[in-house]
C-alpha cells in the first residue's frame, strides 16, 4: 500500500479514464489529487525497483526524507489548488492529471534520465495550461525556451553516461568524485542551465512574466507554487547530493542566483500590478533558495521553500481572483478591495507579512535558519544581502496591503465610500481554505520545534549539519 | 567524427533559434538541435564493428562483443519527446497565427497585449 | 524654609525695586543729557509707576488678567533667588540655570497675557521677544557653561566670591575677555536695549506686548520690567565682573555697568529681528565657542595669570 | 503573580476587546481604556518581583527594574490616551482592528522590555512596528505609514544582523551574557555597536532617521499620536540602554581613543542625537500643523534622551531617564489637547484656529501646563531633567553638544508658545463660536496627565528613587537625594522650593492686583489698531508663519526625505532594466542569455 510507484501510476490510470468519460472529468481530477495525496502520507522512506532490473541499470525510485517533505507539500498544495478552483478545470482534467504524474515522478525518481522523461511529462503539461489564457505567443516563447533548457539538460545527462557509464543517480553520485572536475565541467554546467530554465533563474528565465502574468486562479498557483516548489525539490536533490560543485563553479553559480534574488526583488519592487509583483518576488526567492542549497544549508532551503510555496499559493489565488472579478490586478485600481472581503483580506496579509519575515510566521523562521547557517559557514557578505533584500521586499509588499486595505487618497482619512465598487472576491468555501492555510504559516512559525520535528523527524535533510535555531537554544543559561 | 556533426547540427539548430522572427523556423531549428543530441546519443554507445545487441539462441554472448544497447533505448523516448514538442508548437503556431495574422513573434509584443 | 526666609524675600524685593527705579531715574536723566534735554526729576520713575498703579484700565478676559500676575509673580520669585553681595534669601538656591528658566515663567506669563488680549501687534511682539531670546542666549548659554566647567560650580554667589580678592584683575571679564564681550553684548539683549530692542518698537508695533496694557495692568509691567533689570544686570554682574564684596561696591559697580550700557544703547540705532539673530550667530558665538575651547582645553583663565 | 500570567490575561483581554468590538465598536473601546488600567495595575504589583524570570515556548523573560520603569511608562500613556478611542470609533474604516491593534502594540511594548533573549526582543519589536503601522494607514495618508515601516524595517533589519553575528561569536541569545564575548576583537565590537543601535535610533528619530516622525505622528488618527510619540518612541531608548549597560560600550571601547574622556563610537551617537535636536526645533519652529510640530518636538526631545542615557553617569543618565518621564507624559498631553481640540473644530492646522481658550478654559490650562513641562520651564518635570543633563554635561565639558542642548531648549520655548498663542489664545473666529468645551470623558485623562506633571516637577524623588535603582542595577554612581533636594558635584536643586517660591511671588502680585482698582471688561475686537477698521476676527488674528524672520532665516532646509525617495527610484531604475534586459516577449534574448551564461561559466571553469 505504501508503494511510491502509485503516486504515479494512479494519476496516469485516470487520465485516461477521464479521457473516456468526459463529462466526469472534474471529479475524476479530484479522486486521483485526493488519493494522491492520502497516499502521500503513506509512503516511508526507502528504494523500489522498478521494472524488475537492478540498479544502476533498470530505474529505481528513491525516497529520502527530503523527497517525502517534498512529496507531501506539493500533493497537499496540489489538492488545495484543484478543490479551490475545481470550476474552473473543465476539460483541463487529463492534462492536469498528467501533470501531477510528472511532478511526483520527477520527486521520487532516483534515476536521471527518467528525471528528464517526467520534467518533460510535467513541461509538456504545464505548455498547454499556460495556452488557457489565449496568450499563444508567451506560450510559444515558453516552449521555446523550454525545449532548449531541456535539450541542454539531455546532453549533459548523456554526457555524465559517457564519463560514468550509469544513470543512477546514487551510483553517478558515487562515481563523480573520482573524474578530474575538468572533465565534469560541460555536463554540470548543461544541467545547470537545463534545470535552472526550470527553476527561474534569471537570465535564463525570460519566459516567466508572460506565462504567469495571465494565469487564472486555477492556473497562475499550479505554476507558481506546484510546479516551482517542484523544480526547487529537484534543484536541491541534483546539487546537493548528485553532483559535486568546483570551488569556481560553486561561486559562479552563488553569484548568480544572488543576482536572480536581486534582481528578482528589484524587479518586484517596481512593478505596479500584482501578479507581476509577485511572480518577481518568486524569481527573487527561486535565487534565495538555489543559493542556499549551493552553500549547502538544505534545511534553511526546505523551510524557506514551504513558507515561500504555502504564501504563494493563496496569494497567486487572491491575485487571480482580482483579474476574475475586477478584471485588472494594478493594485491603485483595486484601492479598498479588501474592505468589502475581510476574511480574504486577512489570509492574503498574513501570506504577505510571512514573505517579508513578520515574526511568529514560519517566514520569519525561515530568515533566522538563513541567517544562523550563513554565519555558521562563516560567510558574512550574504546575510547582509538578504537583510536588505527583506527591506525592499518588506517595502513593496506594504505599499501593496497599504493600497488594497486603505482606500482614498492622500491626506484623507480612507473611508469605504472611497474603495472599489463591493464584490465578492472568492466563495466562502475558498475563503475559509485560504484562512486555514494562512493559519497553517501562523502554526508552523510559533510551534517552531514541531515544525523542525515533521520537517527532519530527526535525520538531517540530505546531510546537511549546519545548525538551526530551535526553542531549547534560545532558552540560553536556564 | 560523428559527434563533431552531432555538435555542428546543435550550433546550427541553436543559430536558427536566435535569428529567426517566423516561429514555424524556430520549431525546425529545434528538430535540427534535438536531431544533433539524438546522433550524439547514439555516437555514445557505439563501438567499432561492434554487433547488434540482440541476444538469440545461436549467438555465444561472451564472445562478440555487443554495441552498447542503452543509449539505443534512451535515443527512442528522446526522439518521441522531439515529435511531441513539435506537433505541440505548430498547433500553438497555427492558434497565434489564426488569432494575430502573423508568425512574427516580435510584431505581436506591441499590439494589444496587455 | 524658615518664615524668615520670606521676611528675607520681601526685603531683597523691595530694596531690588526701590534701588532699581532710581537707577532708571538718573539714567533718564543722563539720556536726556545725551539729548541735549535736562530730564525729569530722579524720582520720576516712581511717579510714574504709582500713577499707572491707580488708574483704572481694560481687560480682554481672565487669561489676560492672569499672565500679568503670573509673569509679576515669576519675576518677583527670581529675584529673590538673586544673592546680593554674599547675602542670599534662600541659601545655595542660586543656580544659575534655575534663575535663567525661572526667567522664563515671567516671560511666559507676559506672552499669554499679550497674546491673550487679541491684538495681533502683541503676538507680533512676544514673537520678535522669544526670537530675540533664542538669539543672545545661545552664546550667553555656552559662556557661562564655561564657567561652571571652569569653576566646577553653577551657584552664582561662589563664581562671584571666586573673583573676589585679587581686585580688577580677579575679574571673570578679565580673565575671560572674550567671555566677558559676549557677556556685556548679551546684557544688550536680555535688557531689550537699543540695538536689540525690535520686539518693543513704539513706532513700529505699537510698543508690542505692552499694547493693550493700561491703568494697573501698566504698572505691573513696569514693575516687572524693573525687576527683570535687576535679574539681568545682577547675573552679569555677578558672574563676570565679581559682584560686590559688600552692598555698597555692588550697588555702586551695579549702577557703573547698567549706566555704562544705557549710554551705550542711546546711540544705537535698531536692529530688525532676523538682522539680530545672524549678528548674535556671528561674532558673540564664535568668541564664545573660541573661549570655551580656550578653558577647557587650554585651561586657561580658570587660575589668575600673574 | 507571574509576568507570564501578566502577559496571558492582556492577550485574552485583548481578544475579548476585538469580540466585544465586532458587536459594538463604543463598547470596545472602553474596553481598550478597562484593559489598559488593568494592565496598569497588573504591572505595579509586579514591582517587588524585579529579578524573576519567566518562559513561555519561545520567549523567555526577565524582570528588571529598568524594564519595569520603562513599560510603566508605556502604559501611563496607553492607558490616558485610550480614554480618546470611543471618540475616534466612527472616524475610522476599521474600529474593532484599530482596538485589537492598539493593545496588541502594548503586549508587544511591555514583552520587549522585559525580554531576556535576542529573539524575544526581536520578535515583540516587529509586532510593535506591523500593528502600528496597521495603525497609523487609517489616519490620514498611506505614504507615511509606508514610510514608517520602511525606516523601522531598516532599523530592525541592521539590529537582526547584530544579533545574530552576536549569537554566532557568543553562542548564546541572552542579552545580558552574550555581548561580554565581544571584549576581545574591537573591530566586531565596533560593528555590533553602531548596528545593534540602528533600530533604537530609528525609533527614537534621531537625525537620519527622524524621517518618519512627522508625517506618522502628523497624520496618525488623532488618538494614536499619543501614543507614537509619547510612548513608541521610548522603545528606542530601551535599545540605546541595552547597547550601554549590557553591551558595556564604555568598556569595549575603552581602547579607541576618546573625546572629552568618552570613547568615540558613543560621542559620534552623542552628535548625531545633539544635530536631531537642532533640526527638530528649528523645523519644529516652522510647521504650521500643530500635531507636525509636535512631532518634531519629539525628535529633539529624542535627541536629549540619547544623550542622557549614553553619558552613562549619575547625572545625565538619571537626567535622560526622568526626561524620558516627563516628555513622555507632557507629550502625550500636548496631544491629547490638540487631538480634542481636533475632535471639536475639525482641524490641527493653526492658521485655521484661534481663541479656543474662550471655549475651552480647561483644555486651555491642561495645555498649558504641559507645554511648561516640554518648554523645561522649573516647577515642572521638564525642568529637572533638563537641569540634570545640563549639569551632566557641564561635568563632562562636552561644548558643543551643550551649545545643541541650549538651542533646543531655547527653541522649545519658541516652538511651544505657537501653538498656545495659534490655537487657544487670540481672535476666535465666528465659526467656532458654537464649539464645546472637552466632555467629561477626555477630561480624566488630561487631569490625571496633568497632577502627574506637577508631581514630577514638584517631588522628583518618586521618579529619582526608582531610576537610582536603575543605576545601581547597572552599576553606575546613584544620584543622590537629601529629602527633596537633589545633590550634585556643581549644584543643588529643591524644587519643592522654587514651587513654594514662585507661589510666595504670585500671591504677592495677586495681592497688588486685588488692592488696585477693577478693570473694564472689554470685547477682544475693541483693541488698539492704529486707526485701522478691521471688522472680520479671523483677519485680526496673528497665526500664520508665527516666525516669519526666523523662518526666513533658516530658508528651506534640505529635507531628509529626499534622500530615502532617490534610493528607492534608483532601485526602480535598476529593477526596470532587469526586467526589460532578462523578460522579453522574444525567446531569443534569453537563449541569448543561455549561451553567455554558458561561455561565462565555461571561461571561469576552465581557468
Amino acid at each position: 500500500m505504501n508503494n511510491p510507484v502509485l503516486l504515479i501510476i494512479i494519476p496516469l490510470l485516470l487520465a485516461f479514464v477521464s479521457v473516456i468519460i468526459k463529462k466526469a472529468g472534474k471529479w475524476i481530477l479530484l479522486l486521483g489529487v485526493l488519493i494522491n495525496t492520502v497516499l502521500a502520507f503513506f509512503i516511508t522512506t526507502g528504494e523500489t525497483i522498478i521494472g524488475g532490473f537492478l540498479p544502476p541499470a533498470g530505474i529505481n525510485l528513491v525516497v529520502t526524507q527530503f523527497t517525502l517533505v517534498g512529496v507531501i507539500l506539493i500533493n497537499s498544495l496540489m489538492l488545495l489548488t484543484i478543490i479551490m478552483s475545481i470550476d474552473l478545470v473543465g476539460k483541463y482534467s487529463v492534462i492536469l492529471l498528467t501533470a501531477l504524474a510528472g511532478i511526483n515522478g520527477m520527486l521520487l525518481t532516483g534515476d536521471l534520465f527518467n528525471l528528464f522523461i517526467f520534467m518533460e511529462i510535467t513541461v509538456i503539461a504545464a505548455y498547454i495550461l499556460s495556452a488557457q489564457a489565449k496568450k499563444y505567443h508567451h506560450t510559444i516563447t515558453y516552449l521555446i525556451i523550454g525545449s532548449v533548457g531541456s535539450t541542454f539538460y539531455l546532453l549533459g545527462i548523456i554526457l555524465l553516461y559517457h564519463l560514468t557509464g550509469s544513470l543512477n543517480m546514487a551510483d553517478v553520485a558515487a562515481k563523480l568524485p573520482l573524474l578530474t572536475t575538468k572533465e565534469l565541467l560541460v555536463p554540470i554546467l548543461l544541467i545547470f542551465i537545463g534545470i535552472g530554465v526550470e527553476v527561474k533563474l534569471l537570465p535564463v528565465s525570460g519566459w516567466v512574466k508572460g506565462v504567469y502574468a495571465h494565469a487564472n486562479r486555477l492556473i497562475a498557483p499550479l505554476f507558481a507554487s506546484i510546479i516551482a516548489g517542484t523544480a526547487l525539490f529537484v534543484f536541491g536533490k541534483l546539487f546537493v547530493s548528485v553532483l559535486p560543485l568546483s570551488d569556481t563553479l560553486t561561486m559562479l553559480i552563488l553569484v548568480m542566483s544572488v543576482m536572480t534574488f536581486v534582481f528578482g526583488e528589484f524587479a518586484a519592487f517596481k512593478q505596479k500590478q500584482v501578479k507581476e509583483i509577485l511572480l518577481f518576488s518568486s524569481i527573487g526567492q527561486a535565487g534565495l533558495i538555489t543559493a542556499l542549497f549551493i552553500s549547502g544549508l538544505v534545511y534553511a532551503a526546505v523551510i524557506l521553500i514551504i513558507s515561500n510555496v504555502v504564501s504563494k499559493l493563496i496569494m497567486f489565488t487572491i491575485a487571480g481572483a482580482f483579474t476574475e472579478k475586477y478584471q485588472t490586478d494594478n493594485y491603485h485600481s483595486l484601492s479598498g478591495v479588501f474592505v468589502h472581503n475581510k476574511i480574504t483580506g486577512i489570509a492574503f496579509t498574513i501570506a504577505a507579512l510571512s514573505m517579508t519575515g513578520i515574526p511568529l510566521l514560519i517566514g520569519f523562521y525561515a530568515k533566522l535558519n538563513i541567517l544562523i547557517g550563513f554565519f555558521h559557514a562563516g560567510n558574512y557578505v550574504l546575510p547582509v544581502i538578504v537583510l536588505l533584500m527583506t527591506i525592499v521586499e518588506g517595502a513593496y509588499i506594504i505599499k501593496l496591503l497599504l493600497a488594497l486595505w486603505a482606500p482614498g487618497k492622500e491626506g484623507q482619512v480612507s473611508l469605504e465610500s472611497f474603495a472599489v465598487e463591493k464584490k465578492q472576491l472568492l466563495s466562502v468555501k475558498n475563503t475559509a481554505i485560504c484562512l486555514i492555510v494562512a493559519l497553517v504559516l501562523i502554526v508552523g512559525g510559533t510551534l517552531i520545534d514541531t515544525t523542525s520535528k515533521i520537517v527532519t523527524n530527526g535525520q538531517p535533510l540530505l546531510g546537511d549539519e549546519s545548525p538551526y535555531f530551535i526553542i531549547s537554544q534560545s532558552k540560553g543559561g536556564e | 567524427m560523428i559527434r563533431l556533426a552531432s555538435l555542428l547540427l546543435l550550433l546550427i539548430g541553436l543559430y536558427g533559434v536566435l535569428t529567426t522572427k517566423n516561429v514555424i523556423k524556430m520549431i525546425i531549428s529545434i528538430n535540427i538541435m534535438e536531431l544533433g543530441v539524438n546522433i550524439f546519443i547514439i555516437s555514445v554507445g557505439f563501438i567499432t564493428n561492434g554487433v547488434a545487441p540482440n541476444l538469440t539462441e545461436h549467438i555465444d554472448s561472451s564472445l562478440s562483443n555487443f554495441v552498447d544497447p542503452l543509449p539505443q533505448a534512451l535515443v527512442l523516448t528522446s526522439i518521441v519527446i522531439g515529435l511531441g514538442i513539435t506537433s505541440l508548437g505548430l498547433a500553438f503556431a497555427r492558434k497565434m497565427n489564426k488569432k494575430y495574422g502573423t508568425y512574427d513573434l516580435t510584431m505581436i509584443g506591441g499590439m494589444k497585449d496587455e | 524654609m524658615t518664615v524668615m526666609n520670606f521676611v528675607y524675600g520681601f526685603i531683597i524685593l523691595l530694596a531690588a525695586f526701590i534701588f532699581q527705579t532710581t537707577i532708571t531715574g538718573f539714567n533718564r536723566k543722563v539720556t536726556a543729557r545725551i539729548q541735549k534735554r535736562y530730564g525729569p526729576r530722579w524720582y520720576q520713575q516712581f511717579l510714574d509707576i504709582f500713577k499707572a498703579l491707580r488708574k483704572s484700565s481694560i481687560t480682554h478676559g481672565w487669561i489676560f488678567d492672569f499672565g500679568v500676575i503670573m509673569a509679576l509673580g515669576g519675576i518677583m520669585a527670581t529675584v529673590i533667588f538673586i544673592p546680593v553681595a554674599g547675602f542670599e534669601a534662600f541659601p545655595n538656591m542660586d543656580n544659575v540655570y534655575i534663575i535663567s528658566y525661572l526667567l522664563a515663567i515671567g516671560m511666559l506669563g507676559m506672552a499669554m497675557s499679550a497674546a491673550g488680549s487679541g491684538n495681533p501687534w502683541a503676538s507680533i511682539g512676544v514673537s520678535r521677544a522669544l526670537t530675540n531670546m533664542l538669539a543672545y542666549d545661545i552664546p550667553l548659554m555656552i559662556v557661562i557653561f564655561t564657567l561652571i566647567f571652569a569653576f566646577d560650580t553653577a551657584s552664582v554667589s561662589e563664581i562671584a566670591a571666586m573673583q573676589q580678592g585679587m581686585g580688577i584683575l580677579g575679574w571673570n571679564a578679565i580673565r575671560m575677555p572674550l567671555g566677558g564681550i559676549v557677556a556685556f553684548i548679551a546684557l544688550f539683549g536680555m535688557l531689550g536695549k537699543k540695538p536689540f530692542d525690535s520686539f518693543i518698537a513704539p513706532a513700529e508695533i505699537a510698543s508690542g506686548p505692552m499694547v493693550e496694557y493700561g491703568g494697573k495692568h501698566l504698572g505691573f509691567m513696569f514693575i516687572l520690567h524693573e525687576l527683570m533689570t535687576f535679574i539681568e544686570v545682577s547675573l552679569i554682574l555677578n558672574l563676570f565682573f565679581g559682584g560686590g564684596s559688600s552692598i555698597l561696591v555692588y550697588a555702586i559697580k551695579y549702577a557703573i555697568l547698567y549706566t555704562l550700557v544705557n549710554i551705550i544703547s542711546q546711540v544705537m540705532p535698531r536692529y530688525k529681528i532676523d538682522q539680530a539673530v545672524k549678528f548674535f550667530y556671528r561674532v558673540p558665538l564664535v568668541f564664545a565657542i573660541i573661549q570655551g575651547l580656550v578653558v577647557i582645553f587650554l585651561g586657561w583663565g580658570v587660575s589668575v595669570w600673574f | 503573580m507571574t509576568f507570564i500570567t501578566v502577559l496571558i490575561t492582556l492577550l485574552a483581554l485583548s481578544v475579548v476587546t476585538y469580540l466585544v468590538s465586532l458587536i459594538n465598536n463604543k463598547l470596545g473601546a472602553y474596553f481598550t481604556i478597562v484593559t489598559s488600567l488593568v494592565t496598569l495595575l497588573l504591572l505595579f504589583l509586579l514591582k517587588n518581583s524585579i529579578g524573576q524570570l519567566a518562559s513561555i515556548s519561545l520567549f523567555t523573560f526577565k524582570l528588571t527594574t529598568v524594564g519595569w520603569y520603562f513599560s510603566m511608562v508605556m502604559v501611563v500613556v496607553y492607558f490616558t490616551s485610550a480614554f480618546l478611542n470611543p471618540f475616534w470609533m466612527k472616524k475610522m474604516i476599521y474600529p474593532a482592528a484599530y482596538n485589537l491593534f492598539y493593545l496588541v502594540s502594548l503586549i508587544g511594548t511591555i514583552g520587549m522590555f522585559f525580554a531576556r533573549d535576542f529573539i524575544t526582543l526581536f520578535i515583540f519589536w516587529e509586532t510593535v512596528v506591523w500593528t502600528s503601522t496597521f495603525i497609523i494607514q487609517m489616519g490620514k495618508s498611506r505614504k507615511s505609514s509606508y514610510v514608517y515601516y520602511v525606516v523601522s524595517a531598516i532599523g530592525s533589519m541592521v539590529t537582526l544582523f547584530a544579533m545574530m553575528l552576536v549569537y554566532q561569536v557568543s553562542g548564546t541569545l541572552e542579552i545580558s551574557v552574550a555581548f561580554n564575548a565581544l571584549t576581545g576583537q574591537p573591530v566586531l565590537a565596533l560593528i555590533v555597536f553602531f548596528t545593534f543601535l540602528l533600530a533604537g535610533l530609528s525609533k527614537i528619530g534621531i537625525f537620519p532617521f527622524h524621517v518618519w516622525l512627522p508625517m506618522a505622528h502628523g497624520s496618525a488618527p488623532h488618538t494614536f499620536s499619543p501614543v507614537l510619540s509619547g510612548g513608541l518612541v521610548k522603545m528606542g531608548a530601551f535599545i540605546a540602554y541595552i547597547s550601554v549597560s549590557a553591551f558595556a560600550a564604555y568598556e569595549a571601547f575603552s581602547s579607541s581613543f576618546t573625546i572629552m574622556g568618552i570613547p568615540a563610537p558613543i560621542y559620534i551617537i552623542m552628535v548625531l542625537g545633539a544635530i536631531s535636536i537642532v533640526v527638530g526645533t528649528v523645523m519644529a519652529i516652522r510647521q504650521d500643523d500643530a500635531k507636525k510640530l509636535l512631532a518634531y518636538s519629539s525628535v529633539a526631545n529624542g535627541g536629549y534622551i540619547l544623550i542622557g542615557i549614553l553619558l552613562f553617569d549619575q547625572l545625565a543618565f538619571a537626567g535622560g531617564m526622568l526626561h524620558l518621564v516627563s516628555h513622555a507624559i507632557a507629550s502625550a498631553t500636548a496631544f491629547i489637547t490638540i487631538a480634542i481640540v481636533a475632535h471639536r473644530t475639525g482641524t490641527t492646522k493653526m492658521s485655521k484656529l484661534g481663541g479656543m481658550i474662550h471655549k475651552m478654559p480647561i483644555t486651555y490650562t491642561v495645555y498649558l501646563i504641559a507645554i511648561i513641562s516640554m518648554a523645561g520651564i522649573p516647577p515642572m518635570g521638564g525642568f529637572v531633567s533638563k537641569w540634570l543633563i545640563l549639569q551632566g554635561l557641564a561635568d563632562h565639558g562636552l561644548l558643543f553638544i551643550a551649545a545643541a542642548a541650549f538651542f533646543g531648549s531655547i527653541g522649545s520655548f519658541m516652538y511651544v508658545f505657537r501653538p498656545l498663542s495659534a490655537v487657544f489664545l487670540g481672535q476666535l473666529a465666528p465659526k467656532h463660536e458654537n464649539v464645546k468645551e472637552a466632555s467629561i470623558m477626555m477630561q480624566i485623562p488630561m487631569y490625571l496627565l496633568t497632577i502627574a506633571t506637577l508631581l514630577i516637577g514638584v517631588f522628583p524623588k518618586i521618579i529619582l528613587k526608582v531610576i537610582a535603582g536603575i543605576q545601581a542595577e547597572a552599576g553606575i554612581q546613584e544620584i543622590v537625594m537629601v529629602g527633596n533636594t537633589i545633590v550634585v558635584a556643581n549644584g543643588v536643586l529643591d524644587t519643592f522650593r522654587v514651587f513654594v517660591v514662585f507661589g510666595y511671588g504670585f500671591l504677592i502680585a495677586l495681592v497688588i492686583f486685588i488692592l488696585r482698582r477693577k478693570s473694564r471688561r472689554v470685547t477682544l475686537m475693541d483693541t488698539y489698531t492704529s486707526a485701522e477698521f478691521v471688522h472680520t476676527p479671523e483677519l485680526l488674528h496673528y497665526s500664520s508663519n508665527f516666525y516669519a524672520p526666523f523662518e526666513r532665516l533658516t530658508k528651506k532646509p534640505y529635507p531628509v526625505l529626499n534622500l530615502y525617495e532617490k534610493v528607492s527610484i534608483k532601485i526602480k531604475e535598476i529593477g526596470h532594466m532587469a526586467e526589460s534586459l532578462f523578460s522579453s516577449p522574444k525567446p531569443a534574448v534569453t537563449i541569448f542569455w543561455i549561451i553567455i551564461v554558458f561561455a561565462i561559466f565555461f571561461l571561469g571553469g576552465v581557468l
